[in-house]
């Protein structure tokens, strides 16, 4: 039985130095160049000639205790012990050996994790907790990213694709999966107003309730007595925020829910600049386990930016070029009012010139 | 429709257990042999694909002592049905700068996690912690206990600083123009008592990207984007380019049309830059690693402001200082965020982020109240509406002008 | 300060007699010499740039019988001085399409004008009208008689229709895409009651440029702006391209490079076109006058909203409908012409323009209350917020839609 | 005296067939392409093989009958008694005969009228009333476009420019002259809020005086016993909206009106898109008779423009490719708060990326 204290707080994390393989701290800053060797596999060249090569391997990114020690293995048996993880959840072993190098491929493959996603390549989608995990989903984030990796599969692990294309998976609209900047962006949606729970009084504020909403949907009122709120239905864009401050209004809705397909955003700086994902299908409904409505939107939307796009040209830069027009054209996707913007900045997403093909 | 809370069948999920992506229900599953935790989770899991819906309410108040931040309380919709996760709370850990570990450091991460939670995890969350996934209340404290022992600490939640994350840089990245690893531990040890203890309007992300190829997406996903970049001329190995020709780049095409201010011309002998044109996009550098480097005058572009939609739109963060070299101890940064942190903690509304601050009041003002002064590079393009606000004006009989 | 309101000195505005450009103030000069009105005008001039400040005042509701615009009421502030411009009302009166006269023409408008006002003239006002500039309430009827026996009418002012105008079009330029002028003075007359009865929640203008290049500004300045363009291969004579390349022309730096979909090629031999990526913007037809021509199918973009800042901001015209053929008698124009008067009739606020009316209600539901159906060519890209207005759902145990 | 019934009404402008040259109609919509003949005049070759000479004259746009009367006797004497007005209040004799075209500039250069303005030049200024006509103006705008003509006349007249570049003014922020899309532009601002004249209420209603403020700096008050309004100045930005609805709201004040530049802004979708014009120079005092400043400052803009510009390259589309911050350092423009948008679209006014030149 500990007493406070002997508590340890604000050590912060382990510093990073102690994770380091030597060849990172010999060379550390000193990195001369970087090749692909193969799908998945790179080298670090130092300005010392030092080698780093890397094996990145897919991963679905929940991960029990028994796979991570698998992993931990796997870098004792090839890597001195040393790996890291990726801003995209995939996992890099750190080899000095390229000796080394299939045989870890292999062992991979024997626990099912894929080597590739380096270079022109479609890697890891980003993604968010979903039914697995949390009270805001309107659709399961894991299993939708499942399905849809299964399908571009070879894009990940084999067959080099016009440029970098990233998938990106948020549950809902907090976006936790920072969807909005993604080439291809899968976003779960509520498409109907709050329902209205009764003692909505006890839990929640009803001035702050009324205050979340940014359209002013929701109005003070009486229920039997005890006072609640209204929902101006022909007012709400389900955003949700009212749920996020109040328990009292679920939005989850099975027959509802679904997800929304967006396209075109990046966050580089690489010959264009960062911007964001636009709608390119309002809306698909919620069909598990394998979402198969989806997996097909996503495929051909990748397809037709494989086959048309030009080297390095992100999904956003592709349309820049044959326009929106055609993008609606050669993916057949209906373009309909929802595409139209009717927020904030509405206006300046206007055609506001005559240079239009026809 | 069938309960699924008691037979352990998962007809649904087994089907994401085919094809050849790696499955996180055979990780559920594989779990669950020692975690009964994990057999309900495939329960109801299998049970919200039948329903297409999710069992999990608003998480109340849990946490650990003396912090306020590092814990999601959650807690499932039918208790009864599956007891084993009616509390099911996720600790955040902050993870090691750059995502690196040794085998040993991951075990220890196991090796308590087994002992107090579900075994269960996510490396890593979207923010950047390691995400133990899934425990009950009593077993927070136990758990951080046995975390700290081992050299680990919580990250952050609610609204607090949010763990610093970072690209993997100068550890094994040609490009990195600033010590991204060095400058996330700093301020993340900086910081700690921001980081666990929520005194801000809401949340404050930061996120370091060694140049503007922003491999951690700060631009998109951080409060402040620190993203490093170069003042100098782009170091060019001519002979590599031409080798790179060789090797079949068609660097008109490929490398000069792609230039966003067409700033680099290649004549098939020689590739000329135009550097004081050059915006550090990176293209030409990342089309021809062997042959281009950014230059050696190093730092990085601070920037502020991004975030996601709720409520008020989706932000990309802008810029705030174009050019700030970066060296231990990073005090002119430090001063930078705190300056930030006071004006927003005194006139942030609740949940108002940062940049939605930046907006409301106004950048000028803003960059008044945080003392930096207005540059060209912070803007896209000067106003265009003739809604100026002159804050002087001539009194009668006066000459000079006068504060109103 | 010396009151210049008797003696004629006018020291300042004498300053602006000097230099190469033509003077407003020698016109003044010249015409004060038979019109009293216009001695008054000089001094009261001369003493506005003395006092740095205007000396008009509001003007009331003054007009001709029968109409409610084409007159602008306007009073000095200091009538005792100068009596003669007490009332200063200024006459609109509708220009021929094209702004072209005959010397005859002219003549009859001074003729009428030196009997009945100040003599003084803007030719023309910035929405196209002959300006007749200031005269007094009792000489507007007369001056309006006389105007229309001679075959002139008023122009707009007012919430009303304001007086349609053009470029110079198939008159005298060879892009011309439609004629310009016969639709101008074909709207003009079919629209009288609309133009001369303020009966709008605000004004609304309309332009007609001949082509992309605008030479009316319609895509500023008018709410609906008319912007003449083509659907099939621009007309190319190669020899012609080789002739401007021989005169000096950088085709590939001066119009391939400014292309803005760099959808022209040129080998030194022959200019290629890639005609389905041409945006119509007419640089490469500019840049080659001799060699380059518009396609034969031909049309215009009809585009609505343009405005002036006051008070949501200024506004350019955005797509209506991409293409339309525009052959007299104009009926699927007038029709769309009517049913969006229709709507902003009925739902327009007072001084809301129609632009503005457009964002207010949103895009899509504008279209769908004027039954034009939405095409991705009016947008410049579809929106990046998730905050989209879905209009049905499923309620529990039905399989359709239901309109909520 | 007539009486109503023979009143005619409703006869709209004189068809313009009435006005046309015997070339033009045989030639209309036949024209094959035109050629610079020399600064001012172009020539129009038909199909037909016909050729159009068109003579461009200057002009202050405010015309006394005498004038008009004079360019009328041109017309008839050079041009079977034809000539049009342009979009920018230019004089267009029509020539059919190219040995006249002499004579005829000769002629207009003893009524003091400069040929020029076509082409690549600078042509006329678009403008407005003015003190010589408006209540709303908070400078004059005849004065001003006189004194700056006058300054950069040898680019009428004589010197071919890069491109087009084309300069309005407006007196107020009304902006009749259209100034928002300018490649220069000239506008009158007031910069002291409204003063608030007793017996308001007699004049103007107030709850419509309020409702006129889009800051709602106008609040409803008591001035001893007589509703009234008061004015936050704070809130003021200067609009005058408030003064458009209620006369007692006057805004001109001489110590504090004057003139802001705006540059960057075109209307052709020749090469790029419409835009409006951006701020340059936020205030320049009112110093009539001839604006020394306003001139001084137009001339930098210009001058920097012809020297660095590259052919067909209007004033927006150079800056776009040197920078904002190339363009204030160059024109050695001051760059203050008062540049940064803070009104409703702020935020997309931002650099929103790290590509930046250092
Ligand atoms: C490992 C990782 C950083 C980390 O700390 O984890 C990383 C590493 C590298 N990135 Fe990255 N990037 C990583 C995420 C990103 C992200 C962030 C994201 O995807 O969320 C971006 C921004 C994407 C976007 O714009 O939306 C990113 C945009 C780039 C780019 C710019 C690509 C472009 O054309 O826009 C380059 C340059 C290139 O690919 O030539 C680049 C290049 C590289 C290089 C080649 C840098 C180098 O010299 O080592 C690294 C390996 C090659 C490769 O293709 O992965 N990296 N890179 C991340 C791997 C994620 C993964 O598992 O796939
Ligand atoms: C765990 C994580 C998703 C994941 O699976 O990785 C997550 C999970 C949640 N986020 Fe998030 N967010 C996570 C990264 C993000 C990101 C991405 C990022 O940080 O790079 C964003 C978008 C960027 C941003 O911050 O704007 C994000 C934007 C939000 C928002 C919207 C905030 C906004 O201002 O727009 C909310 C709503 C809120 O704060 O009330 C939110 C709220 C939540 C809550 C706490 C739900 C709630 O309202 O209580 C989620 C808890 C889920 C659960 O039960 O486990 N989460 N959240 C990520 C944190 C893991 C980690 O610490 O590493
Ligand atoms: C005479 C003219 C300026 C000129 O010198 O040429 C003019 C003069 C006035 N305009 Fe204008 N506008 C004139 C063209 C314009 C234009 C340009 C155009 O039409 O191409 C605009 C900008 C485009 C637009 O319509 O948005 C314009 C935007 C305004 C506005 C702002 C309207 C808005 O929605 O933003 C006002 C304010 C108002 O309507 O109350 C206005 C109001 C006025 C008033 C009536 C002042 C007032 O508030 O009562 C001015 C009368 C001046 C006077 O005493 O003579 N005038 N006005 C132009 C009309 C002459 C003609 O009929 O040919
Ligand atoms: C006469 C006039 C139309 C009218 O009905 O009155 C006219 C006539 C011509 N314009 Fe224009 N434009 C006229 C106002 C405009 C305007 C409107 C304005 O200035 O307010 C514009 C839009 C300006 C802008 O974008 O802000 C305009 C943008 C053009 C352009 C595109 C220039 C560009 O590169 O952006 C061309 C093409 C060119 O110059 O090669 C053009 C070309 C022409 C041509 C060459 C067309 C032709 O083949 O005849 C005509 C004579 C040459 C010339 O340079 O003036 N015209 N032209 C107007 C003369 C105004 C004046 O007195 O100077
Ligand atoms: S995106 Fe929404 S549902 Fe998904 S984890 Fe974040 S808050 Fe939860
Ligand atoms: S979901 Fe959003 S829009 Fe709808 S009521 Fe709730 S807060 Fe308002
Ligand atoms: S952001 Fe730049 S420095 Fe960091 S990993 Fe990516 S490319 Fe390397
Ligand atoms: S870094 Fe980008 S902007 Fe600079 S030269 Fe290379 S491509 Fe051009
Ligand atoms: S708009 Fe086009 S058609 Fe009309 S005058 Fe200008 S160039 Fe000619
Ligand atoms: S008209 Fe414009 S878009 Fe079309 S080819 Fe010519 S330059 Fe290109
Ligand atoms: S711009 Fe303003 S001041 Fe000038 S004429 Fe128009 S309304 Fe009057
Ligand atoms: S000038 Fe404009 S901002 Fe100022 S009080 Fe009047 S309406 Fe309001």
């Amino acid at each position: 039985m500990t007493t406070v204290t002997e508590r340890k707080t604000d050590i912060g994390p382990p510093h990073y130095e102690k994770m380091l393989p030597p060849v990172i701290k010999a060379n550390y800053g000193k990195w001369r160049y970087h090749e692909l060797v193969k799908p998945g596999v790179m080298v670090h060249v130092g300005e010392s000639g030092d080698k780093l090569f890397t094996v990145r391997a897919g991963s679905p990114r929940l991960l029990g205790v028994r796979r991570i020690r698998q992993f931990a293995d796997l870098a004792d048996k090839y890597c001195d012990g040393y790996l890291r993880f990726t801003s995209r959840n995939n996992v890099e072993f750190l080899l000095t050996d390229d000796a080394k190098i299939d045989p870890l491929i292999a062992d991979l493959k024997v626990l099912g994790h894929p080597v590739g996603g380096i270079g022109n390549a479609i890697s890891n989608i980003v993604h968010t907790q979903g039914w697995v995990h949390c009270h805001s989903a309107a659709t399961d984030a894991s299993g939708i990213v499942k399905a849809v990796m299964d399908d571009l599969f070879e894009y990940f692990a084999e067959t080099e694709v016009p440029g970098k294309l990233r998938i990106a998976l948020a549950c809902c609209l907090n976006m936790c999966g920072a969807v909005h900047c993604s080439d291809i962006a899968i976003l779960g949606i509520h498409r109907r107003p709050p329902k209205v729970e009764g003692g909505l009084n006890k839990v929640c504020e009803i001035p702050n309730v009324v205050a979340s909403c940014p359209t002013a949907a929701i109005r003070p009122t009486q229920v039997d007595g005890q006072p609640s709120v209204e929902i101006d239905e022909e007012g709400c864009m389900f955003c949700a925020n009212c749920f996020s401050v109040c328990p009292a209004l679920p939005m989850a809705d099975p027959l509802n829910d679904g997800v929304s397909i967006w396209v075109g955003g990046k966050v580089s700086n690489a010959r264009s600049e960062p911007r964001f994902s636009k709608l390119a299908i309002p809306y698909i409904e919620n069909n598990p386990p394998r979402w198969p409505e989806v997996v097909e939107s996503v495929r051909n939307i990748v397809e037709i930016w494989i086959k048309n796009a030009r080297k390095f040209e992100r999904m956003g830069e592709f349309i820049d070029r044959i326009g929106w027009p055609r993008f609606f054209e050669m993916t057949g996707i209906e373009f309909t009012k929802e595409h139209i913007d009717d927020f904030k900045y509405a206006g300046l997403t206007y055609k506001r010139s005559a240079q239009l093909r026809h | 429709m069938a309960d699924s809370g008691g037979n352990g069948k998962t007809p649904l999920l087994d089907e994401l257990e085919k094809g050849p992506w790696p499955s996180f229900v055979t990780q559920i599953k594989d779990t669950a042999e020692d975690k009964d935790m994990c057999k309900d989770l495939l329960s109801l899991l299998e049970r919200s694909y039948e329903e297409r819906k999710g069992h999990w309410k608003h998480g109340g108040i849990v946490g650990v002592m003396g912090y306020g931040g590092g814990v999601i309380g959650r807690y499932n919709d039918l208790p009864d049905e599956y007891p084993n996760i009616a509390h099911f709370h996720t600790i955040r850990v902050n993870m090691p700068s750059g995502w690196f570990y040794t085998s040993d450091a991951l075990r220890t991460i196991c090796d308590i996690w087994e002992r107090h939670g579900s075994g269960l995890t996510n490396m890593h969350g979207s923010t950047g912690d390691i995400i133990l996934l899934g425990t009950v209340t009593d077993e927070l404290e136990p758990a951080f206990k046995e975390l700290t022992d081992a050299g680990f600490d919580l990250g952050g939640s609610g609204s607090d600083m949010r763990t610093p994350s970072c690209c993997v840089g100068p550890a094994r990245c040609e490009w990195a123009c600033y010590d991204t690893l060095n400058i996330t531990n700093d301020l993340t040890q900086h910081f700690q008592d921001e980081l666990h203890r929520p005194a801000f309007p809401y949340k404050f992300k930061i996120k370091c990207a060694g140049c503007p190829n922003d491999c951690v997406a700060s631009v998109a996903r951080a409060d402040m984007s620190i993203i490093g970049t170069w003042r100098d001329d782009i170091q060019v190995d001519q002979a590599e380019v031409k080798a790179a020709a060789a090797a079949g780049l068609d660097i008109q095409k490929d490398v000069c049309a792609n230039c966003p201010t067409k700033c680099i011309e290649w004549d098939g002998e020689e590739l000329a830059i135009d550097d004081t044109n050059c915006v550090k996009c990176m293209h030409c550098i990342n089309a021809m690693p062997k042959a281009l480097r950014p230059g050696n005058d190093r730092g990085a572009t601070i920037m502020l402001g991004a975030k996601a939609p709720i409520v008020e739109g989706a932000l990309l963060s802008s810029v705030l200082v174009p050019f700030m070299k970066l060296e231990p101890p990073y005090e002119e940064l430090k001063d930078l965020i705190e300056r930030i942190w006071d004006f927003w903690g005194e006139h942030g509304k609740n949940r108002e982020r940062v940049g939605e601050l930046m907006q409301r009041v106004g950048l000028g003002n803003f960059l008044e109240a945080i003392e930096v002064e207005p540059v060209p590079q912070m803007i896209a393009h000067p106003r265009e509406n003739p809604y100026v606000f002159y804050e002087d004006y001539y009194e009668e009989g006066e000459e000079e002008e006068e504060e109103q």
